[in-house]
């Protein structure tokens, strides 16, 4: 249970410190030391297990089905990472106590740190890479919001988002790889992947796998050609640089490198890629450091450099270099940590870090001084101080590289020639800063020592790099011996840490180095003009550059496709339904089925050409509108006829009471618009349209004949059976509607019900203004409603109801039926509306239509509902023939309510969407709710 | 035969019908009806959920009419999980609407509650043209939602929107058409049973419908090249309504998944796999191209639309490929985009509201009001969106990223995923950065107050990411089981033997 | 059905033909809109009208009852025929639509 | 005569795909009628054709199938629903925009998109 | 109360239920019921689009002058036909009509039946009520189509009404 | 003799409506158009009436009823259009 709760205590107190935000800097550092203060305590216990080579392993299920558990495992390797992160990150706290401003958010700084420190304990105790992969991202999270912390700040924010989209993008490199690998060896579980590691180096995936995984722990690690994001992220307040990139957050990538050593290492890919990846970033980190005025500035390069160094001692393949590795892993964060909270302090106390201002610090602040001097030197490799230990190793380690002929001659010439610019950059930190004249205006003067307990953290560090430096067996030698144990699987080659191993070739090695530093820093003003020739390029500026570029081209690109044109969206349409249906089509060919033709009958043949002519018409002259209107009822009639002549005299009747519907809909629309349309298409792209619709019509001809003339058997024979027995009516296509298939009614009039409240809605507050004539020159007409008109207007209402209702009742055993009827009657509202106009009409219909909808489709659904009382299913209909005295038998139909509600729905919808167009009139003066519209 | 199916399809008509009669009472009581019958809609989703959960087909015959004669709704898995899916996200959606949102027109409601039917028909229909209806219902509500909330911003992507949907409606009876003339059948589960027969010049007849059929879900589902009308429509919409829409192209995903497995599915014999060849390249181009447009979107509400077509795409790759384990990750990854898309809709209003004139448009402003919570939801949908770990959209695409067989394929659309994810981390990072972080001095004139319902419902649409974490789980093994359900068509053709209630005397 | 009745069906059906014919010439050759107008209001009327009266004939003599649909059809067609022929009229002069040169007396327009 | 009816569908899909592809809406509209009257026949051809055996029981001896009817029924309705919305949504289109266009203007302008460009601080 | 249950317009009421007698196929119980129902019910509806009363005075002159008009419009058509037919070109002439009657409903009958008669229509009718326009398509002399029409029409008209 | 009758009935019915047509795209002013529709309407009623008289069936008077209806209808809509411009004001 233990360790889950390491991992989960700093994400408590993530949640808990912002609430002693309040109670000032003091108490909230406090109480954000307490939850990594008891995770050491639960850490310890474990250290027995650990010493003889154990593992620690807690785990629980999760999500089997991804193969992701909460496993968390604790050896050496671990351990040591998670000493490192718990114990620098208690320092790290109290420093920040001292660094941040009161005015500034330590709520949200201490939150974020302890969750920064709990992803990163999540990383090195994880038993699962995917649970793994999790921490790692949400440390790139974390790290990104940390180093935004100053959100005010230009390269705050762009440093943090490069960092994210590096490591980040990493991340993700790093999850395809853990999923490879994962798939080779069937299990994400650490002890099974580390187990596997001869299988995995042999899978045909190992190079893909391997590089992707490189991907991760190079971006996080900052190995060239990655390493750019680092020293921009030195944007962050410096107890995060300290605590993120010198000793925990970059050490992510290495520690990656070492846990999947023995899963991964050992192969020649591996070396190459690891090794001269990190000769490369070694030298670069170590050369521009050198030229760095910024303090922080210096100090982020050499760290990459340093990172470089571990990398290339892992991509060396032997187990001296991977222990020299994790060796120099301890060695550079404490250094490196305590240099970077001594850089704070200066820029804290002087208000700057450009070092050519910052001189002569020795005299302001001696204690300072001597602490980052010390610190300074074990960078450098000054011997008695840890960095000259693992340094050393390193040294002798580049030597052991046994490459063929001359490339034996690289390692070593690097080594040095890093070595060189590290003793450089180090001296320059230090004369350069405490020496070297005085200070340059500095914002603040006189600076003087830090606050005591500022200090404090930094002295412990440097204390630990006196302690390894001079009694490295004792106090890092079992951490480092079971950490090497973890590493390398078992057995640990014998090394002896030794202050010094007399005089060999390591030790040349290292005096050149100090000797050429040395050199080098007195002749530093010859190589920054050397350097200065090249111009310095700010990655952050050209990452920044390349986003807004890449936006702005997505953005132009996308403008350029998705253009708003409707014409070119419906043309894609068009063209998809063409292209999906080509093969079949083709391939189908024209096909006259086994039925064959029938003859053709001259009456109708006139008439498809009537319809076929009037089509086409209307297309050729679609500029002229109303013409157009004329001939597209044209094509409506005949389409009724069709449907009449094919034994379909409902549709006929619908078709055409619809089509007139459709048609004074049009017109009222038209009087709004333009009488003509401009032409303005390209006559390519007419001819494109031209031929698209032609296609289109091939097809479906193609498709219509094949179809007519193919026998087929439908379900419908059991409509026909049992429309009278089971649905109580003659007429099948009315018993369909409102029983068979009455869902799909309720949901047709549903759709004539939103539609019309939905248009109603969109006419509310919309205003227009009629053009003043016809567009050939013709203004309209004043008068109104012709007497003659009206006189005929009158009789047919009650005409035309009463027809509505022949119509409706007998629609169940006869054509006919609630749309039918519905129509009929809106026709005959409507031609009241024409014939006497708006207002005359409105005051006449006193219902609301907003409540006939209502009432059609209450109707509609009651009578369907009413069977759930008998235990049937919704819309079960039932009929009767009842006998009265002197009425007779007639039948009575649960259906026929049913249709009434369609009836009214009709009605209502119709009415509500012409009165709401018509409404815009300017001669229609009504405006007042009390009325329908 | 069990009542509860029609329940979800009840409840808003009755709900819907019952606001129309209330076009003038107080807005309160409308408001509060509208929301309970949205909760009662939830509630039932999720008893029909527990039911389903037993991996049975429950039917439900309208009219007492046996299959395939009558139409029949059809219970299974995965309709239960797109009705908890959608009612989930209205119920939230519809909550923040009362804000204020739902002002200006009286018929808001109504509309919102028959989208909801409409939604619900097309999840339980056991019928392909009562599909068709199901589409319109849905459709004609949602044209009216797009135009809710006046002004002239919508009424241009309204009319693309509207037309583009009237021409997918034509072509959805035209395949309707075809498929009929050739089986004689609607019913679906008879289709699946009758394609599997179908011989000769029928075989091309019924091709070229399916595949039509696939365009028009292709268009609901904004498939590229069909995609375009969607950034600006949603972008335009008011923010509940956008919300509300996040599920309306995983109707079209949904389509495909019922029509495609189950009556062109492995059993289809000729006709097996029908368009799924097409299918996958066009989802990754969808998803690269949603990238690209995110990219290169100027405001967080076309940021998010781009984020609609890029989880379209990463839906569809996986499930164009046919795996029982691709389909089951598919679905995960559908709860988890579908409700942070929607939350995210949400926020980038909040967010325009502090905004003042600048709105959600990614540009530098005075600094806002709320700036920490709204941050921090962004935030939160935004790492589920991008995918990243450890909320939802991780997992999702972790699950998807399995699903495939090595193969060029995989590399396929693990590059496009993997690639697409890390561009999306770097518009979100971009986007969120600029909105909150890069202010000018200066302040807004008059910052609205942020009303208590409008900021719950958009986080807890948000925290809902969280909470699948916390169930993956649970709900993996149900989408896992949803998968092997839809796979065993034959179980779902039994449908077609239930036996209907008993005649009466 | 009896021969009278075959006759006269018949003689009805032709009769209305011609009328509808008839009124469609007129449609389409007389020179001018108002001209033009006579056809249709009368001829194709009556026309109609004659088809109606045989298939009352017809249906009546195979048995089914008294057609009153047609009737009212027809009643129907004479009632509107003059009014839409008006709502024409009045249209045409609106727009000024030519009448032939020799007509005497000119349209008015309000 | 199924030649007939095939080429009477065609010409209705000619037509209607062309105006629907014209850039104002009133056209527009009038090729989605078109289209839905081409639409309409083709689903009620889906039954076959037949002549004088309309599904009234008793009427005839052998019925037309009366399912496709029923379906373009429901068609027609929904259909003249959506063209009624779509009618009115190019009118809030001309009083918006005062102008007809299907994209509210009629040249597509790269000024806007240039200038809001500059407005993203990009 | 009452008035809900009254018939406003008995003629109306008496049309509407005979012709549903005829509608629904053969008088039964349930078509006398139901005529009567809608003859009750429809009026009730519509009443209020009828708002100027149809004011007969000799209706029973009704169905003679419909008989004559009738046959007019028959003998109307041949001579139309006659016109069309034949090769020579129409003399047709706008005419001025001066009504005299002045209820509505009597114009429009009066209107209508000049329409469907000898080769007139009537186009247009002033503002006032004063005049009727009328297309002769083939005229030699105006006031003969006048006193014609004033003798066969409107005479009879005038006596009906007011 | 009858069904010769009606076959020649039929034939004038197409010419006329071919007639009407022609006038219909002819034009040469709106009115002539509406007035060729408004007779096709008629013409369509007769081409009803002859088919239930061929087919011997009464199911489709009721369209030609319709048809009637719809024809004026749109007629008046179509002249008031011409005239006023707003058909329902
Ligand atoms: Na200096
Ligand atoms: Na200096």
């Amino acid at each position: 249970m233990s360790l889950p709760l390491v991992v989960l205590l700093p994400f408590l107190g993530a949640i808990a410190a912002p609430l002693f935000a309040q109670g000032g800097r003091t108490a909230i550092a406090i109480a954000s030391s307490i939850p990594p203060l008891i995770a050491l305590a639960a850490l310890f216990p474990h250290w027995a297990t650990l010493a003889d080579g154990g593992v620690v392993l807690h785990s629980y299920e999760w999500l089997p089905a991804i193969g992701i558990s909460l496993s968390f495992r604790l050896d050496g390797l671990a351990l040591m990472f998670a000493l490192l992160i718990l114990i620098i990150g208690v320092l790290i706290i109290l420093y920040a106590r001292y660094y941040l401003k009161p005015s500034e958010n330590v709520g949200k700084f201490y939150s974020l740190l302890l969750c920064f420190m709990g992803s990163m304990l999540g990383i090195v105790l994880s038993g699962n890479l995917l649970l793994m992969l999790i921490f790692w991202e949400l440390t790139s999270l974390t790290s990104f919001l940390l180093i935004s912390f100053w959100t005010h700040k230009q390269d705050a924010r762009r440093g943090a988002r490069m960092a994210l989209a590096v490591t980040g993008g990493g991340g993700l490199a790093l999850l395809a790889g853990i999923l490879i690998i994962g798939n080779i060896v069937g299990s994400f579980e650490l002890d099974d992947v580390l187990a596997a590691g001869e299988l995995i180096k042999a899978h045909t995936m190992y190079p893909v796998a391997l590089t992707l995984v490189l991907l991760g722990a190079f971006t996080k690690s900052a190995q060239f050609p990655f390493h750019f994001w680092l020293p921009h992220a030195m944007q962050a307040p410096t107890p995060v640089s300290a605590y993120l990139h010198s000793a925990t957050m970059v050490k992510a990538g290495v520690f990656l490198l070492a846990r999947l050593y023995p899963a991964l290492a050992g192969t020649e890919q591996w070396f190459y890629m690891v090794s001269f990846t990190g000769m490369a970033t070694l030298l670069i980190g170590a050369y521009t450091a050198m030229f760095k005025h910024d303090l922080k500035g210096l100090l982020a390069h050499s760290t990459v450099s340093h990172l470089g160094l571990i990398t290339l001692l892992f991509g060396m393949g032997t187990k001296l270099a991977a222990v020299a590795a994790l060796f120099h892993v301890i060695n550079h964060a404490t250094f490196k940590a305590s240099l970077f909270m001594a850089a704070g302090i200066i820029d804290h106390e002087t208000g700057t870090r450009d070092m050519r201002r910052i001189n002569g610090l020795w005299r302001y602040m001696p204690h300072t001084a001597t602490l980052a001097m010390v610190a300074a030197s074990s960078m450098a490799g000054v011997p008695l101080l840890n960095g000259f230990l693992s340094k050393e190793m390193f040294f002798a380690e580049s030597l052991e590289l046994n490459l063929p002929g001359f490339w034996a001659w690289i390692p070593p010439i690097v080594a040095t020639l890093a070595g060189i610019f590290a003793v450089a950059y180090s001296a320059r930190f230090v004369h350069d800063v405490f020496f070297n004249g005085k200070p340059v205006n500095l914002p603040i003067y006189p600076p003087h020592e830090p606050p005591r307990y500022m200090k404090i953290p930094v002295e412990i560090l440097v204390f630990a790099c006196v302690m390894v430096g001079v009694f490295p067996a004792i106090s890092v030698g079992p951490l480092l011996f079971s950490a090497a144990q973890a590493t390398l699987g078992g057995d640990v080659p014998d090394y002896q840490l030794a202050v010094m191993h007399g005089i060999n070739l390591p030790l040349m090695m290292s005096v050149a180095a100090f000797v050429g530093g040395l050199l080098m820093y007195s002749q530093r003003q010859r190589f920054f003009r050397f350097h200065a020739r090249f111009k310095e390029i700010d990655e952050k500026a050209v990452f920044e550059a390349i986003v807004s570029r890449f936006a702005d081209l997505a953005n132009r690109f996308t403008a350029l496709i998705e253009n708003n044109s409707l014409q070119r969206y419906v043309m894609l349409l068009v063209a998809s339904v063409v292209a999906v249906a080509a093969a079949p089509l083709i391939n189908l060919g024209i096909f006259i089925g086994d039925n064959g033709l029938t003859p053709v009958d001259w009456p109708t043949a006139i008439s498809a050409a009537i319809l076929v002519i009037a089509a086409l018409a209307t297309a050729v002259i679609h500029r002229e509108r109303f013409t157009a209107l004329v001939l597209l009822s044209v094509v409506g009639l005949i389409v009724a006829l069709a449907f009449a002549r094919f034994s379909a005299p409902d549709l006929a009747m619908t078709q055409l009471s619809v089509e007139v519907v459709t048609m004074v809909l049009l017109m009222l629309a038209l009087y709004y618009m333009p009488s003509w349309t401009p032409l303005e298409t390209s006559k390519a792209r007419r001819t494109r349209d031209i031929i698209l619709a032609l296609v289109a019509g091939a097809g479906m001809t193609l498709v219509t004949l094949a179809i007519l003339t193919q026998p087929f058997s439908s379900i419908s024979e059991f409509f026909l059976e049992n429309s009278k027995p089971g649905g109580g009516g003659t007429n099948v296509v009315n018993v369909i509607l409102v029983d068979f298939r009455g869902f799909d009614t309720l949901g047709e009039i549903s759709v004539l019900a939103i539609a019309a409240l939905s248009i109603y809605a969109m006419l509310k507050n919309t205003a227009l203004t009629p053009p003043p004539g016809d567009g050939q020159g013709h203004t309209w007409s004043r008068e109104p409603h012709p007497l003659m008109l009206k006189q005929i207007a009158r009789p047919m209402l009650p005409m035309a109801l009463m027809v509505s209702a022949y119509i409706f009742l007998r629609g169940h055993n006869m054509p006919g039926g609630g749309f039918i009827a519905g129509l009929i009657t809106s026709v005959a509202l409507v031609v009241q509306y024409i014939a006497s106009g708006m207002n005359w009409t409105q005051d006449r219909v006193r219902i609301k239509y907003h409540n006939v909808i209502g009432l059609g489709l209450l109707f509609a659904t009651v009578a369907g509902a009413g069977s759930l009382a008998f235990g049937y299913p919704f819309l079960t209909t039932t009929f009767g023939y009842i006998t009265w005295p002197v009425v007779g038998k007639f039948e009575v139909a649960s259906a026929l309510v049913f249709d009434l509600g369609v009836y009214l729905a009709v009605i209502g919808a119709t009415m509500l969407i012409l009165v709401s167009i018509g409404r815009l009139s300017p001669h229609s003066a009504i405006k007042s709710p009390r009325r329908n519209s | 035969m069990n009542h509860w199916l029609i329940a979800p399809i009840a409840l808003p008509l009755l709900g819907g019908i019952l606001q129309t009669f209330m076009g003038y009472a107080p807005i309160s009581l409308r408001r509060t009806l509208a929301i309970a019958t949205t909760a009662l809609i939830l509630a039932s989703s999720l008893v029909l959920l527990s039911l389903a959960n037993d991996g049975s087909y429950r039917i439900y015959a309208f009219g007492n009419w046996q299959p395939p004669f009558g139409i029949v709704l059809v219970l299974d898995r995965l309709a239960a999980l797109m009705l908890v899916l959608t009612s989930t996200l209205a119920m939230f959606a519809h909550i923040f609407s009362i804000g204020g949102s739902d002002e200006g027109n009286r018929q808001f409601h109504t509309l919102f509650l028959f989208q909801l039917m409409g939604l619900n028909i097309a999840f339980l229909t056991g019928d392909l043209f009562n599909l068709f209806v199901a589409f319109e219902v849905l459709l004609i509500a949602s044209y009216g939602l797009l135009m809710h909330g006046g002004g002239t911003i919508r009424t241009v992507p309204g009319l693309h929107y509207v037309v583009l949907n009237l021409a997918g409606s034509a072509i959805f009876l035209i395949a309707v058409g075809m498929i009929y003339s050739v089986t004689g059948t609607l019913n679906m589960a008879d289709l699946a049973v009758k394609i599997p027969q179908v011989t000769g010049e029928g075989l091309d007849l019924v091709k070229a419908g399916a595949m039509m059929l696939l365009v028009v879900f292709g268009l609901k589902a904004a498939i590229l090249p069909l995609c375009f009308w969607l950034p600006q429509a949603y972008a335009k919409a008011t923010a509940p309504v956008a919300a509300l829409f996040a599920v309306m192209t995983k109707v079209g995903i949904y389509a495909i998944i019922r029509v495609y497995i189950l009556i062109f599915g492995e059993n289809a014999g000729e006709l097996a796999h029908l368009g799924m060849d097409w299918l996958f390249p066009l989802a990754l181009i969808t998803l690269a191209m949603g990238v690209i447009g995110a990219l290169g979107a100027d405001n967080l509400k076309t940021l998010i639309s781009w984020q609609v077509v890029i989880s379209v795409g990463t839906l569809l790759a996986p499930i164009a490929l046919g795996s029982e384990p691709g389909l089951s990750a598919a679905l995960f990854y559908l709860l988890s985009t579908t409700w942070t898309v929607a939350g995210l809709f949400l926020v980038a209003e909040l967010i325009a509201v502090q905004r003042g004139s600048a709105r959600d448009r990614i540009i530098t402003a005075p600094k806002m009001q709320h700036r920490t919570f709204l941050s921090v939801l962004f935030m939160l949908g935004a790492v589920a969106a991008a995918g990243l770990p450890p909320l939802s959209g991780f997992f999702g695409k972790v699950l998807i990223l399995k699903s495939v067989e090595p193969g060029p394929q995989m590399a396929w659309l693990w590059s496009v995923l993997l690639i697409g994810s890390f561009l999306s981390v770097v518009a979100y990072s971009r986007a969120g950065s600029i909105v909150f972080w890069r202010t000018v001095d200066g302040h807004l004139e008059k910052p609205e107050p942020m009303k208590g319902v409008v900021s719950v419902s958009a986080g807890a649409l948000i925290a809902l990411t969280i909470v699948i974490v916390f169930l993956a789980g649970p709900i993996n093994a149900y989408t896992e089981a949803t998968a092997a359900q839809l796979f065993d068509t034959a179980a779902y053709t039994e449908i077609l033997q239930t036996p209907m209630a008993a005649e009466n005397d | 059905m009896s021969a009278f009745a075959e006759y006269t069906i018949s003689a009805l059906l032709l009769l209305g033909g011609a009328f509808t014919l008839v009124g469609a010439i007129g449609l389409a050759r007389l020179p001018d809109f108002f001209t033009r107008l006579h056809g249709p209001t009368k001829a194709t009327t009556v026309g109609v009208g004659a088809i109606m009266l045989s298939s009352v004939i017809y249906f009546s003599s195979h048995g089914h009852s008294i057609g009153i649909s047609e009737i009212l059809i027809t009643v129907f067609l004479l009632m509107t025929a003059p009014v839409s022929a008006n709502m024409l009229a009045k249209a045409a002069m609106h727009m000024g639509v030519k009448s032939m040169d020799n007509t005497q007396g000119n349209p008015w327009d309000q | 005569m199924e030649l007939i009816f095939a080429l009477v569908i065609g010409a209705l899909t000619t037509s209607g795909v062309y105006l629907l592809l014209r850039a104002r809406t009133f056209p527009v509209v009038m090729g989605l009628t078109l289209l839905s009257y081409g639409v309409n026949l083709f689903l009620f051809a889906s039954g076959r054709l037949s002549a004088g055996q309309q599904p009234i029981i008793g009427s005839t001896e052998i019925y037309a199938d009366p399912l496709p009817q029923a379906l373009v029924l429901t068609a027609i309705v929904i259909g003249f629903a959506m063209t009624a919305f779509v009618v009115v949504l190019s009118l809030r289109n001309l009083a918006d925009n005062e102008d007809d266009h299907v994209d509210g203007c009629p040249p597509v302008k790269p000024a806007d998109n240039k200038q809001e460009q500059e407005e993203t601080g990009k | 109360m009452l008035d809900r249950l009254s018939f406003p317009q008995p003629w109306l009421s008496l049309i509407l239920f005979s012709t549903w007698q005829f509608l629904s196929d053969g008088i039964s119980g349930a078509s006398l019921v139901m005529g009567l129902v809608l003859a009750w019910l429809i009026p009730q509806l519509t009443q209020g689009f009828w708002p100027e009363r149809p004011a007969f005075v000799k209706a029973w002159r009704m169905p003679v002058f419909l008989l004559i008009v009738l046959w007019d419009i028959l003998i109307a058509s041949f001579s139309v036909a006659k016109l069309i037919l034949s090769p020579r070109q129409p003399h047709p002439a706008f005419i001025c009509y001066p009504l005299q009657l002045d209820h509505p409903l009597a114009i429009s009958i009066l209107a209508s039946t000049i329409s469907l008669t000898p080769g007139t229509v009537s186009a247009d009718i002033s503002d006032d009520n004063k005049m009727l326009l009328i297309h002769a398509l083939d005229a030699t002399n105006d006031q003969e189509v006048i006193d014609a029409i004033h003798k066969r029409y409107e005479k009879p008209l005038l006596e009906m009404f007011q | 003799m009858m069904t010769t009758a009606l076959y020649l009935t039929i034939a004038m019915v197409m010419v006329a409506a071919l007639l009407n047509v022609y006038r219909l795209i002819k034009g040469p002013e709106a009115p002539d158009r509406v007035l060729a529709l408004d007779t096709l309407y008629i013409n369509a009623i007769a081409m009803i009436i002859l088919l239930g008289i061929t087919l011997g069936s009464r199911m489709y008077l009721e369209a030609a009823l319709l048809i009637a209806v719809m024809g004026f209808v749109s007629t008046v809509a179509m002249a008031k259009y011409l005239k006023r411009g707003s058909v329902i004001e």
